[in-house]
């Protein structure tokens, strides 16, 4: 249980964006993510995955701070304007934490 | 009228009373794949029988229609409905572009009818499907730095239906009639099968978009009814003038009419960032798509008929 | 044996096996969707070509028979099988009510014995699936203010399976025989083929139900065969003074004595919170429609000659 | 980084509960959610989605404290005497926190 | 509100350990969890879900430290080596706090 | 070129261009299962109009076959190729096995070419998918005390595939060729059609093994070409041998020479997970899988004809 602390981000946003996140996520210095299908709703109304342009994803990214806060800072200039998103950051405990 | 039509109405109905009849949005994406596939295979079958540089100036023509409508559109949409200049951009890009669904419900309706039509026509779907989202993103942005080319360029010639549909086309083209013979039961003799389970999904989700349709007005329903008109004007004169057989009239009438709600959407999410999908969407699938379908179609009919009487074109 | 009962063993024993051959429940629902509109479009084709006026007190009787069946099944549940009020009055519903499978294999069985019937009794299945529920909230609440009745009619009448139903056989009777020619290969063509795949799933399903049924014990197993046994009696008879052929006999036999494991479950969990889903479904899913579908439908035709060899009803 | 503290609940269900569920939300005053499809085991057994009947629902609300706790006193009031669910709570750091 | 902590352990793995992993789980005394299908990127490489293959669950454990830890511990020496594998932690406020 | 290889073709390109046509992974199980359960049913068919005790020494023989095949392949992959034990094994096992979809392009391959075979041989195929893993396995691993053989058993003997196989052929069996006609549609006639929406995915799924396949390198390119082509020979002389027509010497050749990439990736995944499946999954699937549908088969078919002419065999 030698665990150590690292941050957990979570994005909801629009499934469109899986292509160009998963794009920028290299970019940024994500090593790695986990990607569910989601439906929801929000600010900017239900969306209820009856099909693609109302699908959802859910991203989760276990990464250090550094990491998370560059992520954060990028999909608020990037996305946030235009984009149904929600993000938030919460701390976890992980194993084998050279992989994060 | 056509029990095509019934299913989209019974899926009108059943959204507009909150029914769950969804079906998972894995079987919307099978038919949708199922229509484009044999929408393209039957096209490129007649390719192979056609002479394709005869073909090719009326392809030329066709594009020209598809660069034009856009063009039309934007203005109406800026200065008339008030627009912003992405929102404006992006429903001018949908009604430039052409829906598969429409276009399969003119397929159904001509066969109803026993009119036959230039099934090489799926040529054109294809080359309606891009020009109108390069135009919109251009009017969106000018031809500015900051433009996405490439990601752009990716989603207009790798979009799912346009690949689709090109490879059923090639396919078809390649294989010729004999080719097609053992694929026959499934792509051709289901069609009308999945064609009437596709707009019954179809009408679920045309019902959720009343509410926006409420939202954002008077004027977005009558663009959604008034364009169509208009395009299928256009597209049915250049039927005449091109030769078009009296089907064929109608299919182009059709096409110029109908606006897209897969390819346009996902390429101008990405490409048109600040434009509203809220506002396009439900013009074309909220309006346009209930309307060409229940009504449009045979009124191009009766407009083709008349042209063709008139002598237009040959 | 018809092989689309092979394929219910099949995955009886598959899913006995704990053999992971379970398609994604996406499937299930498109062949569930197949299904109900297959058989609404047959009924509506019927339908058109009956008088229809003739039919309503059929269907009268018929609605009658489906609310005097969970009122006979609840007192048994509730003093023979000692269930809580909610049980009883959850299992009466599924009882009372019907499931579409076990009328498609009944189709699929009078068809391989060459045996015809009235197919706008597709008209019977509708009637037949809702009142049982309603019986079922007023037998476990009584007419309490506490019900919320809005909520129960939305789950009764517009349901996935009624909807699908009452919206096939709407568009079959509109679009009449002929209108149906193009939708021909889609939906009745692949009927069986599609009864065979869902049957498949089914007996999966149901081999998850033995858990349950080891657990909850003899009398439920009892009233699983027993209860199908005396309501066939009651369709048969009804069926016969009905004046219905011998395939419309074996046909209401076989409603009455099958169970809903689709709408019913979906209600009875939102209107009678407090009642075990597991009891109901592992009853009506794990004993009564195997039984049905190996051995009942086959006793009820036997039953159905021999009423009319009696001479009941015409 | 200058997120705020609000509180994330989960919520797993059977998925026959979304219809009722959503509809309280906006009673409770809920303003976002995000539903994903899943299966599971617990205190009623195993649900294993293979169809509706078995499937569960994990719904996520981001919120503050006062809504988190109304609607976890109102479904352990109205559901979870008679539905297989389970809930929890946590903290999170969110950006925009003005929408929930 | 008169939550109990509990742990909240999450395992981002392989969907073809699903069978194994839940019954390991019965032995090592989970007594509920939850699933969902996901994709992903990570040390492996990318899984996609294209098919049966190259497809991820992300399963969720509510229990207490006890049962964390030996979980972990057992994931680690029984799958870390072979299989794409990822595990964290955190701390959530359960209500029925008895049934974990 | 058969079309259903034109949509493999489909598939790769788009892949390799990164274009998403990808349909849901429900779809592609759906179509998978279809597959599977109709090359059963056929099989079955076929099994009720033989003498089964005929059969049974060329089942035998078959089985030796597929447990010769990986001993050979694994010296090669250890030595040759330097892989790890682990990894020679699990690629011995997915070469001594069997792919259905290839197996189903040499049916449709033969169908075009108008080439009878012996359809009992979806035996052959079932037999030859379970062989393979036990040898791989005990390669892997030793007749180790450590190996979970209960767990082994399960994949081996119920692994989706196989069930599906094997119950499609006892349905086929019991029911016979009249059984069938009412399942004809579905199953039978959507055959051809299914297999190339099947091919459309295999292409997409094998366009993503090109990056693995560039970091391992040419040995495994190499293996995934030379290994059929070997296989094809013991497999098309063993058909001779065993007396089998042209076509199902064809057959035979391309079952040898064909590389699981379901049911062994399941299987050698739980029993040898410290095998990387990467690497036997691009070699099958990358190289492999391609090579035959595009090229093998009809290469195997020139070999058995050769062989005919030599009067090997009869
Ligand atoms: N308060 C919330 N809690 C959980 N998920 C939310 C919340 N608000 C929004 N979401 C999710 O984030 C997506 C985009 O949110 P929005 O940009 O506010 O429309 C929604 O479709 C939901 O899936
Ligand atoms: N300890 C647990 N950890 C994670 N999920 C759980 C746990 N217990 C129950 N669940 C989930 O909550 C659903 C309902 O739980 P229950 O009401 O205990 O049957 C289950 O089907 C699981 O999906
Ligand atoms: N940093 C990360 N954040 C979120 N999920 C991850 C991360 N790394 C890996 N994963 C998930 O865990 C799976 C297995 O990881 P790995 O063993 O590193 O390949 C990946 O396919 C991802 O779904
Ligand atoms: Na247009
Ligand atoms: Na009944
Ligand atoms: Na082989």
């Amino acid at each position: 249980m030698s665990g150590e602390l690292r941050k957990l981000l979570v994005i909801v946003t629009e499934s469109s964006l899986e292509r160009n996140l998963v794009r920028d996520f290299m970019e940024w210095g994500v090593t790695g993510y986990t990607i569910t299908d989601a439906r929801g709703k929000g600010s900017r109304g239900i969306r209820d995955a009856g099909w693609d342009v109302s699908a959802n994803i859910r991203i989760e990214i276990i990464c250090n701070l550094d990491v998370a806060r560059r992520v954060m800072t990028q999909i608020r200039q990037k996305y946030y304007a235009n984009y149904a998103m929600v993000s938030y950051l919460t701390d976890v405990e992980v194993l084998r934490s050279e992989k994060f | 009228m056509d029990p095509v039509v019934l299913f989209f109405l019974l899926g009108l109905l059943a959204g507009l009373a909150k029914a769950e009849i969804r079906m998972p949005s894995a079987i919307y994406e099978f038919l949708s794949a199922l229509l484009l596939i044999t929408i393209g295979l039957k096209g490129g079958v007649e390719l192979a029988k056609q002479d394709v540089w005869q073909i090719l100036p009326q392809v030329l023509a066709v594009i020209l229609m598809g660069i034009s409508l856009p063009l039309i559109a934007f203005p109406v949409l800026r200065w008339a409905g008030r627009f912003t200049r992405a929102d404006s951009a992006s429903i001018a890009a949908h009604y430039g572009s052409v829906s598969v669904a429409t276009y399969a419900v003119a397929v159904a309706y001509l066969a109803r009818e026993n009119i036959a039509f230039e099934e090489y026509m799926a040529v054109f779907m294809v080359v309606l499907e891009m020009p109108a989202i390069v135009v919109g993103v251009l009017l969106a942005k000018g031809i500015s730095r900051r433009t996405e080319w490439r990601a752009l360029s990716h989603e207009v010639f790798l979009g799912k239906s346009i690949v689709l549909l090109v490879g059923g086309l090639l396919i078809g083209w390649i294989s010729g009639p004999e080719g097609m013979v053992p694929l026959q039961p499934f792509f051709f003799d289901l069609f009308k099968g999945v064609l009437a389970l596709f707009l019954l999904e179809m009408g679920l989700i045309a019902s959720g978009q009343v509410g926006s349709l409420r939202r954002y007005g008077v004027f977005l329903i009558s663009f959604g009814i008034a364009m169509p008109l208009f395009s299928s004007v256009i597209g049915a004169v250049l039927g005449a003038w091109l030769g078009l057989s009296l089907g064929g009239i109608v299919m182009l009438a059709t096409l110029a009419a109908s606006a897209s709600y897969i390819a346009v959407p996902a390429a101008v999410r990405i490409s048109i960032p600040e434009a509203n999908p809220t506002l396009s969407l439900s013009a074309s699938l909220g309006v346009t798509f209930p309307f060409n379908v229940i009504i449009g179609i045979a009124l191009y009919h009766k407009m083709a008929v008349w042209l063709v009487q008139q002598g237009v074109g040959s």
